[in-house]
């Protein structure tokens, strides 16, 4: 009850960011240059003016911008995210079709730059200034400094072109018509360098994050009274050290879901990887707009749900969150 | 003075100053090196680096020259670095001053503004502003600048909000001052230092966006920028790819070099974190 | 032979600070059952020495030479999995602030039963009995309920209580406590002092006691070593040094603790100027989504300052003393009740407020911008109100001249001063306002002794010459009795007893003044 | 960057008619067909929906032209084949014209095919939905079903029985009724799960990533198909989509969805074959669109001084390889029927002949040796496009004219061009289809609505072309209309409102383990009943 309670609170208090974003994105959208059914009109390869007048009442789109806004909103109200007009399906289903592999991708590269960054942090922390540190930051500031789609290119060019180890794209290949096991081992197989692409500015931000806050720790008091108990250095980083320096951690993963989908509409691109990232970019090239707005609906609830987890992990790590709260 | 030394002292600062420096040169040389259009024909295009002594880094798909667009390119990715930065920059300490410095409605107001650029990602909102308002170079740069300020506002807001109960504020308060001179000339100072470090974050998320637009063939075609020639590069990946390959290396070093220079100066600005 | 001996031990200060050595050729010895005082002002090395002979010094200070001996074993050079086996169990250390000291994302009862699971094979079971035997004996009132607690779930002095607890586990032989109950309110610290010294005197541990604060010393010191710039100024019993300092530096420290005994009283003429019936703040309204305890920080205080008199405002921390300040000068409002100055309530608009009260702040390192010539943050409050840049800057050189400064150090940055000296800088810019009442809020708790004493005297000074009128806020009843005229007592927001300070402290009617006057440290010797 | 072959959009495959290029269908050994197999295609272009009868585009018949049949198609020699019609005739005065259907045939879901469908598909959909075909039926009143297999269509005006059955292979595909009737059709569920009388059965939609459909058991050619199961990927990037070719997952990727470079590379490797066989009906030339607006432009020797200026053989020597050749005018080579032949006013590289013109235009060098700027919008699909885009930029600065080039996607191009004519130059693809009439002529008739895309939205207007253009659309005798397709040519090179100086054919990529390939004009539209895979 308590949980769901803080759920509903979160979700309360986002609402008027929600609200600003869609309908800042509706009325950005109608400065746009054309409209979804000169998209259609090119897609289908031309078409006489009555087909596109047809059209646009089909859509809608004959309609005044703040009618359809209001119309959008008495929709959204009731939870129906409308119809996507180049997909020509509801747009729930549209999303929920990409959405997977987005998730996969997201959830892969975030674990894994969690994960290593983490290691690799505590790894410079313990060693600093020394060679691993020196390696190590150099390595992040590297990988910092990579830019993403280039680093897919690149990747492609080396283990896909030449080295013929991992696929060059797609998700699975579905003429294989895997199943069970198979099949999953297919998609982990497509999704390692996706996920180390994306993974990449992460690692490389979290392994930074992880060090400071590990030095950081390090320099404060019970560290030190951990030490005068006595303790061996591996036990005081293992259980005073490494908790307290979780924390910003955990906080940066709520802070980097937003971005993260961002940064996979390239990614996606780059691996022509079916997911939200790319229908995200394809909606606003075919001037979807429901598309668009849903997708900015789903990205707002990705990123309200990852904050949501974030505090109940947070309030599960530190015991002064959940008896201040 | 001081600052200069303690900068100085930082061998990894160092680094990343010549790195910038050394971008900056190439910004500033290549109309001398490269005179005229780095865009126009120069040779049969896709020539391999070295394969033609004319053109040292061979050719693009387009028959340019990839040395002369790499320098030129170089001063594309400093301005709009530069420019997107300070636009950044600017919007969100105004933001960020305002609603850390008067709390309440202000501040409540603001955040929710910022909150709602924030959960949307960034780059969709970028692909948005450059469908709209079309891909020249200007617009590509103050659309990154609108994209890139909310952690700006953030940061500011957190040391304005820690700054504007400090003593030495409180004491100008009862000395009679206004707010302007409050914000302006007591907290606005000592809220300064990180943003500036930040602001090279700022500055490689920047030239990474740009490139990223580039990439996507959205960003302004008339300019030779990485980017661009990393999205021509794209279609002869396989085979010719040394034409994405050599304008990346160009992006890392010189995103490296922003890094580096803004790690100098986060430890010569705080001596007490310098090491980490 | 002494069970710990430190001898000839100097430790290097990395390149590039104020001196070379932090320790230098220090001496010292400590018998079983003994509790040394090391005392010393900030910078003495004295916490250097608690660090080295526990083996934890930190990076960049290194022991150049000497020898620390325990039980006749020489530590200097052992190997760190040595230093590690002997600390906790030989050497135990409890440190200055019990608010970080414990590891806030650990139940207590876990940081002291890693104790045993350090240095012993005991089970889970044993090792939680021992925990809570621990406990017990610190007189933790639910010792039970502690050992599940986290640490932010205990008060400052249970949480030193914990600290002690722990460092007594394993029965050290040596105890290192490192400023242990500087950080806590007088009665706290009374109680903590009588706990240390109860269980050292039951077990027979030796106690090397690090305090800055004399009245301590005179509590609970066997032996006394006075430090001074790393070196060991003189040592010896601690009545000899306390009565009978030899070393010129231990007599200045010494001379500069306040008595607790008032002046007498000063001949002052009659009227108030501030006034302050029924003045009422409540913090934590209620919120939309957070519900948090409303608290009250002052309620119904009433409150007058005479005409160029000192009223001094003391309580422990969470008083109501320092919200008591901020809403007199204006930086809080009142949640009801009326505060006047020469009658009238503070005007809203800031200029207006700014000629009739000003403040010094506590912080000598917060209260000035870091980032601006210290000159024009005094002068800029008189050209805000219209006074002309020139005029103000020689005000401001006049004034750093009053305040015992030269003039001509109005062109430089704050960083370029000590911390008594930025205690000048504060007092000069609220005098430039030529304020009707001084707000100090503990204007002297952040600095040495020695410092102490000449800022005290200089606001005795200035109010002698300048006539003024000042709220004094202080935790320090020894402060209090150097400068105030009145003195108002308060606890959880109230006022409990006011009076002249001469008739509180010799004859304190409420039960809470008594036990504050009662719990400030080495009354007895400093009495007089 | 999105499909490439976005707008490459229509393959009215009776262009293969009019275009006997292709007579030379190479022989194939005989070899013995197998049955079974995988066949992986490329799916570039992701269409809102699979049903050719709704929307005609290449995305929608590379998968929809399996599932779904026409009522005729073309044979390999390129003249109309019965599928699910089995015969034809026109009554004397061309309005009415008769089908009989074919017997037997049955939609996937085991209902019969008869002529009520046809009679439905063509009322609801062809005459009101398709594209194209909605001005080509709109003379249509009513189609008479007598009986379950005749299905008699009646006209207001006169239809030709030749340029209905040029168009019906693209636009004559049927529908089913019983799905369709009673429906909101553009929003049925069968759109993106198309049930039709095809050789392969739609199985699954994944968006974004693939399409499978199976053999058809009880499809009325017996014995066929050969193949088991097509599945379409869908691969947007080019580059990605090489990668898989050379990795055998994918077999086939039609209309020039591969990149050039790749193109090439995979042409000189043994195990793919590059071509632009079975691609005959599909002819396309490159535009340079002028806008009348701009007072240079309205100006005819600096529209020549343009083409002069810009190296054509160079370009496509250094930048297209062997698939492209210089045009000629906007009836292109292939075109044999209209085609005037090389002899009409031509506009050679010729920088001399650029500066002079230009200068007698009085637009002289200012500073930096600049006339002035124009806008130059390229259209977002097509490699070659971009890289057209980017040569005039270079060719033009060379005679002094700067060239802003102005990114738009799609929605955007035809947006801003042929709606708000907010541009100054325009590059794109000209889609020649059989008769001069159907597509070209629409680029220089004055009096098109606003908006209407790749029509003249140029700002141009010329009586003498108008009326050859209309006369000639009336004209039914070959050699009088000939003749004047030959005058129309000859004077829009002349005036030159748009330049088409390269003309080009889509390349297919097969992986040469597939057989009978390219066998048909539209191949890469058509049925596939008959291909098969060696293993």
């Amino acid at each position: 009850m308590r949980l769901l309670g803080l759920a509903a609170r979160r979700l309360a208090a986002s609402l008027p960011a929600l609200l600003l974003i869609l309908i800042g994105l509706f009325l950005l959208l109608q400065l746009a240059p054309g409209d979804t059914v000169d998209a259609l009109m090119a897609q289908m390869g031309g078409g006489d003016e009555r087909i596109a007048t047809e059209l646009r009442v089909f859509y809608g789109l004959d309609l005044s911008v703040p009618a359809r806004l209001g119309q959008y909103l008495l929709r959204l109200v009731q939870l129906d995210l409308g119809y996507s007009a180049i997909y020509g399906k509801p747009v729930a289903t549209v999303i929920l079709e990409r959405l997977p592999a987005t998730l996969l991708l997201m959830t892969a590269s975030l674990s894994f730059a969690f994960a290593f960054g983490a290691v690799l942090g505590v790894v410079a922390a313990r060693r600093v200034n020394r060679w691993p540190d020196t390696l190590i930051s150099t390595l992040g500031l590297i990988f910092y400094a990579t830019p993403s789609f280039w680093f897919g290119l690149m990747a492609i060019v080396v283990f896909s072109v030449h080295l013929q180890w991992l696929p060059a794209g797609g998700f699975g290949d579905v003429a294989l018509g895997l199943t069970g096991f198979a099949a999953v081992l297919d998609i982990a197989k497509h999704l390692v360098l996706p996920t180390l692409t994306l993974a990449l500015i992460y690692l490389a931000i979290s392994l930074r994050i992880m060090r400071a806050a590990m030095l950081e720790v390090l320099t404060l008091d019970f560290v030190r009274t951990a030490r005068a108990k006595g303790l061996t250095e591996t036990r005081v980083v293992a259980r005073h050290v490494l908790r307290n320096a979780l924390l910003p951690m955990i906080t940066l993963i709520g802070l980097q879901v937003g971005t993260m989908l961002g940064g996979s509409v390239v990614v996606e691109s780059v691996f022509t990887l079916p997911g939200l990232g790319r229908l995200a970019y394809e909606s606003v090239v075919q001037r979807d707009l429901n598309t668009l707005l849903g997708i900015a609906f789903v990205s707002a609830l990705l990123v309200i749900a990852a904050n949501f987890i974030v505090d109940m992990l947070y309030a599960r790590l530190d015991p002064r969150i959940s008896s201040g709260g | 003075m001081q600052f200069l030394r303690a900068y100085a002292r930082n061998p990894a600062a160092l680094i990343g100053a010549a790195l910038v420096l050394a971008v900056l040169a190439m910004g500033l040389l290549a109309p001398l090196l490269y005179p005229g259009d780095p865009l126009s024909l120069a040779g049969r295009p896709l020539q391999w680096p070295g394969a033609n002594p004319r053109f040292p880094l061979g050719t693009d798909p387009s028959g340019r020259d990839i040395a002369a667009q790499l320098f030129h390119g170089a001063r594309v990715s400093l301005l709009i670095g530069f420019s997107a930065t300070a636009i950044a920059v600017v919007i969100g300490i105004g933001i960020g001053a305002l609603a850390g410095f008067y709390g309440g409605i202000v501040d409540t107001l603001l955040m929710r503004v910022t909150e709602a650029f924030q959960t949307l990602p960034n780059f969709l909102l970028l692909l948005v502003l450059v469908a709209v308002f079309g891909s020249d170079i200007k617009t590509v740069t103050i659309a990154i600048g609108i994209v890139a300020w909310p952690p700006v506002a953030r940061l500011t807001r957190a040391e304005f909000l820690s700054l504007r109960t400090r003593d030495f504020v409180q004491a100008c308060r009862l000395q009679g001052l206004s707010d302007a001179h409050l914000i302006l000339r007591e907290v606005l100072p000592n809220a300064l230092p990180p943003v500036i470090v930040y602001a090279s974050v700022v500055m490689a998320i920047a030239i990474l966006l740009e490139s990223a637009l580039a990439f996507l063939q959205l960003s302004d075609p008339n300019v030779s920028s990485w980017g661009n020639l990393i999205g021509l590069g794209r279609n002869v990946l396989r085979a010719e790819w040394y034409v994405s390959a050599i304008p990346g290396i160009a992006i890392l070093l010189t995103i490296l070099g922003v890094s580096l220079v803004g790690q100098g100066l986060n430890d010569a600005l705080n001596p007490r974190l310098a090491g980490r | 032979m002494s069970l710990l001996e430190i001898r000839e031990l100097s430790v290097a200060l990395p390149a590039g600070a104020d001196r070379a050595l932090a320790l230098d050729q220090v001496s010292l010895a400590l018998d079983p059952g003994e509790i040394l005082c090391v005392v010393g002002e900030s910078g003495s090395g004295k916490s250097v020495t608690a660090s080295a002979i526990i083996g934890l010094l930190a990076p960049g200070l290194a022991v150049v030479s000497g020898q620390i001996m325990l039980a006749g074993e020489a530590l200097v050079g052992q190997s760190p999995e040595a230093w590690r086996a002997l600390r906790g169990r030989r050497i135990a250390m409890v440190f200055q602030e019990p608010m970080t000291a414990l590891n806030p994302l650990m139940t207590v009862g876990a940081q002291i039963a890693e104790m045993w699971r350090a240095h012993t094979d005991l089970n889970s079971r044993d090792i939680t009995a021992h925990s809570l035997a621990a406990l017990t004996e610190v007189a933790l009132p639910d010792p039970e309920g502690a050992l599940r607690a986290y640490p932010h779930e205990l008060s400052g002095g249970q949480r030193q209580r914990v600290m002690i607890a722990m460092a007594l586990a394993l029965e050290p032989e040596v105890l290192i406590c490192d400023e242990p109950t500087t950080a806590l309110d007088v009665t706290t610290q009374a109680q903590v002092l009588a706990l240390i010294r109860a269980l050292q005197q039951r077990r027979g541990t030796a106690v090397l006691f690090i305090t800055h604060d004399f009245g301590v010393v005179a509590e609970i010191a066997d032996r006394v070593a006075v430090m001074q710039q790393g070196v060991v100024v003189e040592q010896g019993p601690a009545a000899t040094v306390l009565s009978h300092p030899t070393h010129p530096y231990t007599k200045a420290l010494l001379a500069a603790v306040p008595a607790l005994i008032a002046p007498p009283p000063r001949e002052l003429a009659a009227g108030s100027v501030l006034t302050l019936r029924g003045v009422t703040k409540t913090y934590g309204s209620p919120g939309m989504f957070r519900r948090r305890k409303a608290v009250k920080a002052l309620d119904a205080v009433d409150l007058t300052l005479r005409q160029g008199a000192t009223l001094g405002v003391v309580g422990e921390s969470g008083s109501g003393k320092s919200t008591l300040a901020r809403c007199v000068v204006g930086l809080l409002p009142v949640d009801a009740g009326d505060i006047l100055i020469a009658g009238e309530p503070l005007p809203h608009g800031r200029c207006a407020a700014a000629g009739l009260v000003q403040m010094v702040f506590q912080d000598p390192f917060a209260s000035l911008n870091p980032r601006r010539r210290v000159g024009d943050q005094v002068a800029q409050g008189p050209m805000a109100l219209g006074t002309s840049a020139a005029q103000a800057m020689a005000e401001a050189r006049a004034l750093f001249g009053l305040v015992g400064l030269e003039p001509d150090a109005v062109a430089r940055f704050p960083h370029e001063f000590s911390g008594g000296q930025r205690q000048r800088i504060g007092i000069a810019r609220a005098l430039a306002m030529k304020p009707r009442v001084l707000v100090a809020d503990e204007p002297v708790s952040a600095l040495d002794v020695s410092v102490q004493a000449q800022v005290l005297e200089l606001l005795r000074g200035l109010q002698a010459r300048l006539g003024l009128s000042m709220l004094f806020i202080t935790h320090d009843l020894r402060v209090a009795a150097q400068i105030c005229d009145d003195i108002a007592v308060m606890q959880n927001g109230v006022v409990v007893e006011t009076g002249p300070i001469g008739e509180v402290f010799a004859a304190p009617r409420h039960a809470y003044t008594r036990s504050l006057l009662d719990a400030v440290p080495g009354r007895a010797l400093f009495a007089a | 960057m999105n499909g490439p072959t976005r707008r490459e959009a229509l393959l009215l495959a009776a262009s293969a008619i009019a275009a006997p290029g292709f007579t030379a269908m190479p022989a194939f050994a005989q070899e013995t067909p197998k049955r079974g197999g995988v066949m992986t295609v490329h799916f570039a272009t992701e269409q809102r929906i699979l049903n050719p009868s709704l929307q005609a585009s290449t995305g929608v018949y590379i998968v929809g032209g399996k599932i779904q049949e026409p009522l005729v198609d073309l044979d390999s020699a390129g003249n109309p084949s019965p599928v699910l019609a089995e015969s034809w005739e026109s009554s004397a005065d061309g309005k009415t014209i008769t089908f009989r259907l074919r017997q037997g045939v049955t939609w996937h879901d085991g209902k019969p095919f008869t002529s009520a469908d046809v009679q439905f598909t063509a009322m609801e959909m062809w005459k009101k939905i398709l594209n194209y075909s909605t001005a080509l039926q709109q003379f249509l009143t009513a189609v008479d079903t007598p009986d379950a297999h005749t299905a008699v269509f009646r006209y207001e005006r006169p239809m030709p029985l030749g340029l209905l059955l040029r168009a019906l292979p693209d636009l004559g595909y049927v529908s089913p009724k019983h799905i369709y009737e009673g429906t909101d059709i553009r929003a049925n569920p069968a759109n993106t799960a198309p049930i039709g009388t095809g050789p392969f059965k739609f199985v699954q939609y994944e968006r974004g990533q693939f399409i499978i459909a199976e053999r058809n058991p009880t499809y009325w050619r017996p014995n066929l198909p050969y193949l088991d199961r097509i599945v379409w990927r869908v691969v947007t990037d080019r580059s990605a989509a090489a990668a898989q070719m050379e990795a055998g997952q994918i077999l086939f990727s039609p209309y020039s969805s591969l990149t050039i470079a790749d193109s090439q590379r995979l042409g000189r490797d043994p195990r793919f074959e590059v071509t632009t066989r079975g691609n005959e009906g599909n002819a396309r030339t490159n535009t340079l669109e002028f806008n009348f607006r701009r007072t240079e432009l309205a100006d005819v020797r600096v529209r020549r001084a343009i083409a002069h200026a810009i190296n054509i053989p160079f370009f496509i020597e250094n930048f297209l390889g062997d698939f492209a050749k210089p045009g000629t005018g906007p009836i292109p080579s292939v075109s044999t029927d209209y085609y005037p032949g090389a002899d009409v006013p031509q506009y050679g590289f010729d920088k001399a002949a650029a500066n002079r013109l230009l200068d007698e235009a009085g637009f002289r060098r200012g500073a930096g040796g600049l006339r002035f700027t124009l806008r130059l919008t390229p259209a977002p699909w097509g490699e070659d496009i971009a890289l057209f885009s980017t040569y005039i930029q270079q060719s033009l600065s060379e005679v002094g004219i700067r060239i802003e080039i102005v990114r738009l996607d799609a929605a955007g191009f035809l947006r801003t061009v042929y709606r708000e004519h907010d541009f100054d130059l325009a590059t794109g693809w000209h889609q020649y289809r059989s008769d001069p009439a159907v597509s070209t002529t629409v680029w220089y008739r004055s009096g098109s609505p606003v908006g209407a895309p790749w029509t003249n939205q140029f700002g141009w207007q010329n009586d003498a072309a108008d009326k050859l253009m209309d006369d000639a659309a009336t004209e039914v005798d070959p050699v009088k209309r000939r003749a004047l397709y030959a005058d129309f040519v000859r004077l829009v090179q002349t005036e030159l409102p748009v330049w088409m100086p390269i003309e080009q054919l889509f390349l297919s990529t097969f992986n040469k383990k597939l057989k009978n390939t390219g066998n048909n004009p539209r191949w890469a539209s058509s049925s596939w009943h008959d291909t098969w895979l060696d293993s």
